[in-house]
């Protein structure tokens, strides 16, 4: 929506999860709720009510055992470009701009005191990234002393999302800026939390179009897809799996109809 | 009995048994209100809502409110710029019932934000991009306009009328109605549309999202088209209700029958290009996205499945329009009356499916469970308050306005 | 003038529009919506300059270097240390929200006193003068009667200063009563000096190099062992290694490896000899190996002139279509497994460090272990790995005579008495001890307990927790209100491991001698001390040669002592490899031979034929009546679930998916087939019983479990801690039961019969 | 809503929006501008034929 200011190098940040190593341990998500100040309840057991900026969700091949196989699926916020680069789903519609598409890193923002909390990017997102306060936050005992002061701890009543750790990008910018290169914020300069933590490796981050980053060359794998991307909602995340029942599992398509990595098998 | 406060030469009855009358609306409403400082007090956990379903009941109510309360914008329509001469004979019923309309649509929206505090930020950061500024900022001025357009009819009680001043100010308003009018119809032509829009603009939901015209999708022109259809039935429908509760008759059946007439072909074509749509939703739109027909409309746990969309289209869209444009059908009241509830209740499983299936069904293949909800107390009592509120406020309105210009006539 | 209605009505409708007209309603609006920017009750926190230490988590046996990030004496978080030998950058979970225990609910904040009942969690906060007092006077009075060998200690692990520090205390103080809790260490350690000579000895797995891994049930992926040195280790892997699992339960684990094998649950051992059979049968054993460095693998015949049976003759009966037929698996699959197996670079066999089914059972050890002998992958890279703990540079205990006659009696356990001679601990015993003994002449009259919680983690709960009920007095040095810490009569904190020393030697299940040290990163916050300390403490207000024995100022001074020069590399890069490559075969067998003994000929056994020396498969009677309860409970491990001494952070139970836990009700998994045979359907309540008891659960019809088999998640079900994990499901351990080795005594039991039946 | 807010950008759709609500606020505040400042002047209009 808005110019990219000329001074700065368009970035288009994005994931590639390999889901063949996923193990669906979950400590991208823990790793996530210390980075990002995320609240937590007593009873967490309901999922919809339960604020999680990257869910692991648990997919089957449906198949009787023993040829059952699962398959993890972590699933951040997807940083969707939407239609024509700037228009995710979310974005327009939120009627106070409480988020907007952040043309030079590609990511999209969540201003949770700006946002007054009618939930239209909630039913917007396909994806259910997006999370409700709907209670007030409570830290018990001494765990405010845990919180960190990169990201503002949310108040109730608005939603708040995955924003791929943009304080690490505002820290590495910074960093660069004061080494007198704003252009240079390397690969290892910004990560996501989730990224950082994975212990299988499973997830890499980077600029989608810089061939010298990892995830240049993992987003156009054979195996490389996006969650229902035939929506057009153009995902910044990635997913790799060799696995069609995968694929499927992954997005909606008419009985006749192959995932694209394996349609072209047969042509 | 009479008084010098009730319109002149029509009978009102005692006020104890207006107040008996009144009694149980009022419990309601201060339940209602309860629950409604409940939520603001306590926040949106109030409510059964939840991530999968951050619209519901009340949107869904919210939605079907407006649509109702269409009947204001269109007989105004009507009456004051095509100038159908007969439908002023309603008008002025018609105005209130959108006042309370839309006086609580705009309660639910400011009950229905977690926070409420900060919802003037609609106006203020406005996106114009999103559908919901555009109702927001339509709806309010349209409030505005209705206001004005009541403002006359209050000052028209015999009381008022004893100031100058106020009697002069509703000779004058009369006067340019057909600019508040009009003004009125531009608005509602856009809030009723945008609230279409605000599914319909969802790309990331194939079950609502469907193509348009600029930056409208067709669900724009839809809503607004059945909300000009069916709102005039539910005022003619509220009408004859007040008329079966006071034991009087208000309005000439010509009224009615013209009011059908006009809302009967409405609906057909309205119903006819809605079936347009559903058709080519359900043939291009959803498959390009991999979705066929009966993936929306199967494993539904409402169980109801396909026969809600029957049910809108059939039973509730093409049977009470082709009642209503039949001169046999608006002859017989009993038919008249069931064609125009069954239009009422199409229209009301057109704005729940809008909203409420829209975020039910699933989207990704790996979870195929729909999502279930509930409404918590809290939802249904703050919904049920637009009834209780509008009782209210309408039996106050016929006690003391002149609501009916043909009562006297009728009621001798 | 006069007031009347119309001049009042005008009055306030002229202050309203009044108001509405001026700035006021514009300010308040302003005003409010700032408000709800900055409520005072939503926490802004202070910012500051940011420092990263270094230290080692030990929430888990795991051994994993850790950086903590910290801000003005707050630490904001933890995250792995990618120049750590163990862990490389991998962190599990639990580590990474241990931040939450460090300022969490369920810390004990002070000595205390126990006011209540047992179990109530009524405690008074005494001082750590008074506490100290307490404890010393209840061991003085017990010596003084001659009772010291009815105090025990139960730890969790006995490696380490700490472990070591109580030991050296039970010895002087006159008990033989230490006891560490049961773990894959207990077979592990046991098959290794049976095969191979010298007691205690780590068993690790050189993962980070292995290329073919066959695991018999581990759970390396489900948080099992040490999960960051397994993650980080996967996370290497390319598409030429072979990660195999053999389990009956699409565990995480099974569903990363190439090949899940659901063999049927106990038969482990069987597959391991049927794989043995056709890599003896196909000569692709590592001949080197065999026929330089290991014994028994032929029939050979003793001094007397006997011929016994060696592994070969063994393994010649376990066909694949005879180990088919006990496991359930084809006879084309154990084949190709056992080909793939040998023929491989670097291959491993991997079982136990699956903590929730702590079955140890050493003639599956032993098989397993054949496996790698089988492959000459003993101390090699990729292999099986044996090594020892460091050894501390510490004066001699100084006993007098009290202590020489208590540390000659008998173990409270029976480990190590002539019933059980080749066991060091058998925790599992000691209910069974307790209950039969007269309350006058109890086994245990005192018990002190750190870094455990037996009071929740042992199986067959329930008479667990009568025992420890009868015991007299229980001292607890747990940082958190845990179960065992409800039961104690005085609690003695100790810090968090942000906030205190300790060393973290052999991490488990690691294939390499590190050790390293947990080192304070924040002040204490709270009124505790260092274990190590208050020992100190305790034996010094002893007097005598028990204060003589400890003679340290502190634990940090004993620490360094113990760790002599070595203590500056420590705590410079805070770990030591102590050594760089495995022992060669010419010298890592200690027994009279030098050589692997695949016939172990020192093992304990009833009988004295060849069957029952060799590590031949024995199918394990598990508990319960065959007819009454048709289904097998087995417990499963899941990464989001700490399911040892120390219960799940609240964020950890925030990961719990929506089909392991229902607000309190706990999900069992179910095959769909099993379900349909019992009228269940996804969601029913259903009734869990087995001879240990009985729980109400909700039924997950799960695919990926074997028919006939159902499976609980192990961690939850706690009564204690906070409200963020206690009244949460079901505990596992109250419904299983052990099975005794008669040899060992240790627990053999795998799972337990169970019925379901609609609730 | 204004230019000197965050959220504008200088565009039609912009000027659209804004016009055509500050369009329909202009009319309908206009016209009871006129009705109250017409009414006002009957009412005055009226008294002085009452005090004739």
């Amino acid at each position: 929506m808005q110019k990219i200011p000329s001074h700065t190098k368009a970035r288009h940040y994005g994931m590639v999860i390999d889901l063949d190593k996923c193990t669906g341990c979950a400590t991208c998500m823990v790793a996530c709720y210390s980075e990002n100040n995320v609240s937590f309840r007593d009873d967490e057991s309901v999922k919809l009510l339960s604020i999680n900026w990257i869910q692991v969700y648990k997919l089957t091949n449906g198949k009787p055992f023993p040829d059952t196989e699962v398959c993890y699926l972590p699933q951040p916020c997807m940083q969707c470009d939407g239609k024509d680069f700037g228009h995710p789903p979310c974005v327009s519609v939120c009627p106070a701009v409480a988020t907007d598409f952040d043309s030079p890193t590609g990511i999209v923002s969540q201003i949770t005191t700006r946002c007054f909390g009618c939930r239209y990017c909630m039913a917007a997102c396909p994806y259910h990234s997006r999370k409700f306060n709907w209670w007030d936050p409570v830290w018990p005992a001494d765990m405010q002393n845990y919180l960190s002061p990169d990201v503002s701890p949310r108040m109730r009543g608005v939603i708040e999302k995955c924003t791929f750790c943009y304080h690490r990008f505002q820290q590495a910018r910074q960093k660069a800026y004061a080494e007198g290169n704003p252009e240079d914020i390397g690969e290892d300069d910004y990560q996501t939390a989730c990224t950082q933590a994975c212990p299988s490796g499973a997830i890499t981050f980077g600029d989608l179009d810089d061939p010298a980053h990892e995830v240049y060359k993992l987003k156009n794998n054979r195996y490389a897809f996006r969650l229902l991307e035939r929506l057009g909602t153009n995902p910044s995340v990635y997913y790799l799996s060799t696995r069609k029942w995968v694929h499927r599992a992954c997005d909606n398509y008419l009985e006749n109809e192959e995932p694209a990595a394996f349609a072209n098998k047969q042509a | 009995m009479t008084t010098p406060a009730f319109p002149e030469g029509v009978k009102r009855c005692g006020n104890g048994q207006f107040i008996l009358w009144l009694l149980p609306a009022f419990l309601v409403l201060l339940i209602a209100v309860y629950a409604m400082f409940r939520v603001w007090f306590y926040g949106l956990n109030q409510t059964n809502m939840n991530d999968a379903y951050g619209f519901a009941i009340w949107i869904w109510a919210d939605l079907a409110v407006i649509a109702l309360g269409g009947g204001a914008f269109f007989s105004g329509f009507l009456a004051y710029i095509i100038g159908v001469k007969n439908v002023k004979n309603i008008i002025n019923f018609a105005v209130v019932l959108g006042v309370v309309c839309y006086t609580s649509a705009l309660l639910i929206l400011g009950l229905d934000v977690g926070q409420p505090l900060r919802g003037w930020f609609i106006f203020w950061h406005a996106n114009i991009h999103s559908m919901l500024t555009e109702v927001a900022f339509c709806l309010t001025i349209y409030l505005g306009v209705l206001i004005v357009e009541f403002i006359p009819v209050i000052l028209e009680n015999p009381k008022i009328q004893k100031n100058r001043f106020f009697h002069h100010m509703a000779h004058n308003m009369h006067e340019i109605m057909a600019v508040f009018a009009a003004t009125g119809v531009f608005l509602s032509f856009f809030h009723q549309g945008s609230l279409g829009g605000v599914p319909g603009v969802l790309y990331g939901r194939p079950f609502a999202f469907r193509e348009g015209l600029f930056i409208w999708p067709w669900t724009f022109f839809l809503f607004t088209w059945s909300a000009a259809a069916v709102g005039p039935l539910f005022t003619a429908t509220m009408c004859r209700l007040a008329e079966f509760i006071t034991g009087k008759r208000l309005v000439k059946d010509d009224v009615y029958r013209l009011l059908a007439k006009i809302s009967g072909w409405m609906l057909l074509t309205y119903i006819i290009a809605k079936s347009i749509d559903t058709i080519y939703w359900a043939t291009v739109t959803a498959p390009a996205r991999g979705f066929t027909l009966m993936d929306f409309y199967s494993n539904n746990p409402a169980y109801y499945g396909i026969w809600i969309l029957i049910a809108e289209i059939l039973i509730c869209g093409f049977l009470p329009a082709l009642i209503l444009i039949t001169q046999k059908g608006r002859e017989n009241k009993k038919l008249l009356f069931g064609a125009a509830i069954l239009a009422i209740i199409g229209l009301c499983i057109n704005r729940w499916v809008m909203v409420l299936q829209v975020l039910a069904a699933p989207l990704k293949p790996f979870q195929e469970e729909w999502f279930v909800y509930s409404p918590a107390w809290t939802e249904v009592i703050t919904t049920i308050l637009p009834v209780a509120y509008g009782i209210i406020l309408i039996s106050l309105a016929y006690r003391f306005l002149p609501l009916f210009p043909q009562e006297r006539e009728l009621n001798p | 003038m006069k007031i009347d209605r119309r001049c009042f009505l005008s009055l306030a409708g002229g202050l309203v529009a009044g108001h509405l007209l001026s700035p006021v309603p514009w300010k308040v609006t302003d005003d409010l919506s700032i408000w709800t920017q900055n409520w005072p009750w939503t926490p802004v926190p202070e910012t500051g300059p940011v420092t990263w230490k270094n230290t080692t988590c030990t929430m888990c046996p795991g051994g994993c270097g850790i950086k903590v990030r910290i801000i003005k004496d707050r630490v904001i978080k933890i995250e792995g240390r990618e120049d750590h030998p163990v862990n490389r950058g991998s962190l599990c979970p639990l580590g990474y929200a241990s931040i939450q225990y460090l300022y969490g609910p369920s810390r004990v904040k002070s000595p205390m006193k126990r006011i209540g009942e047992r179990g109530s969690g009524n405690y008074e906060p005494i001082t750590w003068e008074e506490a100290i007092t307490e404890v010393s006077g209840k061991l003085g009075d017990l010596r003084k009667s001659g009772k010291s060998h009815t105090v025990a200690c139960i730890s969790g692990s006995d490696k380490g200063t700490i472990p070591h520090l109580f030991k050296r205390f039970l010895e002087a103080y006159g008990s033989p009563n230490f006891i560490r809790t049961p773990s894959a260490k207990d077979a592990h350690e046991t098959a290794a000096y049976l095969a191979q000579g010298k007691k205690a000895q780590n068993v690790g797995f050189d993962l980070e190099n292995a290329g073919y891994i066959v695991s018999f049930g581990c759970g390396l992926l489900d948080g099992c062992g040490s999960p960051g040195y397994q993650f980080s280790s996967y996370s290497r892997f390319d598409k030429d290694h072979t990660l195999v699992q053999v389990e009956p339960r699409l565990s995480n684990t099974a569903a990363k490896a190439k090949k899940w094998m659901p063999a049927k649950p106990g038969t482990d051992g069987a597959l391991a000899l049927g794989m043995a059979h056709v890599i003896i049968k196909k000569g692709l054993y590592n001949r080197n190996f065999i026929e330089n460095h290991s014994f028994g693998f032929e029939d050979w015949t003793d001094d007397d002139g006997n011929i016994h049976m060696g592994f070969k003759g063994l393994v010649k009966g376990y066909t694949p279509s005879m180990v088919s037929e006990i496991t359930g698996l084809a006879a084309g699959q154990i084949e190709s497994l056992a080909t793939d197996f040998a023929r491989a670079q670097h291959p491993v066999a991997v079982c136990g460090y699956n903590e929730c089914t702590v079955s140890s059972d050493i003639d599956k050890t032993l098989a397993v272990h054949a496996l790698n002998a089988l492959v000459g992958n003993i101390n090699q890279p990729g292999g099986m790995i044996v090594f020892s703990d460091p050894e501390y540079n510490l004066p001699e205990v100084e006993k007098d005579q009290i202590a020489s006659d208590g540390t000659a009696k008998p173990r409270a356990d029976r480990a190590g008495t002539a019933e059980y001679p080749q066991t060091r601990y058998l925790l599992n015993m000691l209910p069974e001890t307790i209950m039969g003994a007269n309350g006058n002449d109890l086994p245990i009259e005192a018990l002190l307990v750190t870094d455990a919680n037996p009071v929740y983690t042992m199986e067959d709960n329930e008479t667990a927790q009568e025992a420890f009920a009868r015991i007299p007095f229980i001292v607890n040095f747990s940082s958190f209100m845990d179960e065992t810490a409800q039961f104690a009569d005085i609690i003695l904190p100790d810090h968090h491991f942000l906030e205190g020393f300790r060393d973290v030697p052999a991490p488990d299940g690691v294939g390499k001698p590190v050790t390293s040290l947990s080192a304070p990163v924040v002040k204490p916050l709270y009124n505790t001390r260092n274990t190590g300390d208050v020992i100190i403490s305790i034996a010094k207000s002893l007097g005598g040669t028990i204060d003589a024995s400890f003679p340290w100022n502190n634990y940090e001074a004993f620490l360094k002592q113990a760790y002599n020069d070595q203590y500056t590399d420590l705590s410079r890069s805070g770990y030591v490899v102590s050594a760089d490559k495995p022992a060669p075969w010419e010298s890592a067998f200690a027994n009279e031979r030098g050589k692997y003994e695949f016939y172990p000929t020192m093992r304990h056994t009833a009988g004295n034929d060849d069957k029952s020396k060799l590590p031949d498969f024995r199918q394990v009677d598990i508990p319960g009546d065959k007819t009454n309860d048709a289904l097998v409970l087995i417990p499963y491990k899941s990464p989001r679930i700490a399911s040892g001494a120390i219960a799940n952070p609240p964020f950890m139970t925030k990961t719990i998916d929506a089909d392991m836990l229902k607000h309190e009700r706990l999900f069992i998994q179910v095959n769909p087939e099993t379900a349909g045979k019992l009228n269940l359907k996804q969601g029913d309540a259903a009734v869990v019983k087995t001879p240990s008891g009985e729980a109400t659960v909700l039924v997950d019809l799960f695919e990926g479990i074997m028919p006939g088999i159902i499976a609980m998640p192990a961690g939850l079900g706690h009564t204690a801690y906070s409200k963020f994990i206690a009244g949460k499901g079901v505990n596992v351990n109250a419904l299983l039961k052990p099975v005794f080795d008669p040899t060992f005594g240790l627990n053999k039991a795998w799972g337990i019969r169970a019925s379901l039946q609609k609730a | 809503m204004f230019p000197f807010l965050y959220e504008w950008s200088w565009y039609l759709g912009q000027y659209l929006f804004m016009g055509a609500a500050g369009f329909a606020i202009s009319v309908v505040g206009a016209g009871l501008t006129y009705c109250i400042v017409m009414s006002i002047i009957h009412t005055m209009q009226e008294d002085e034929h009452a005090d004739h």
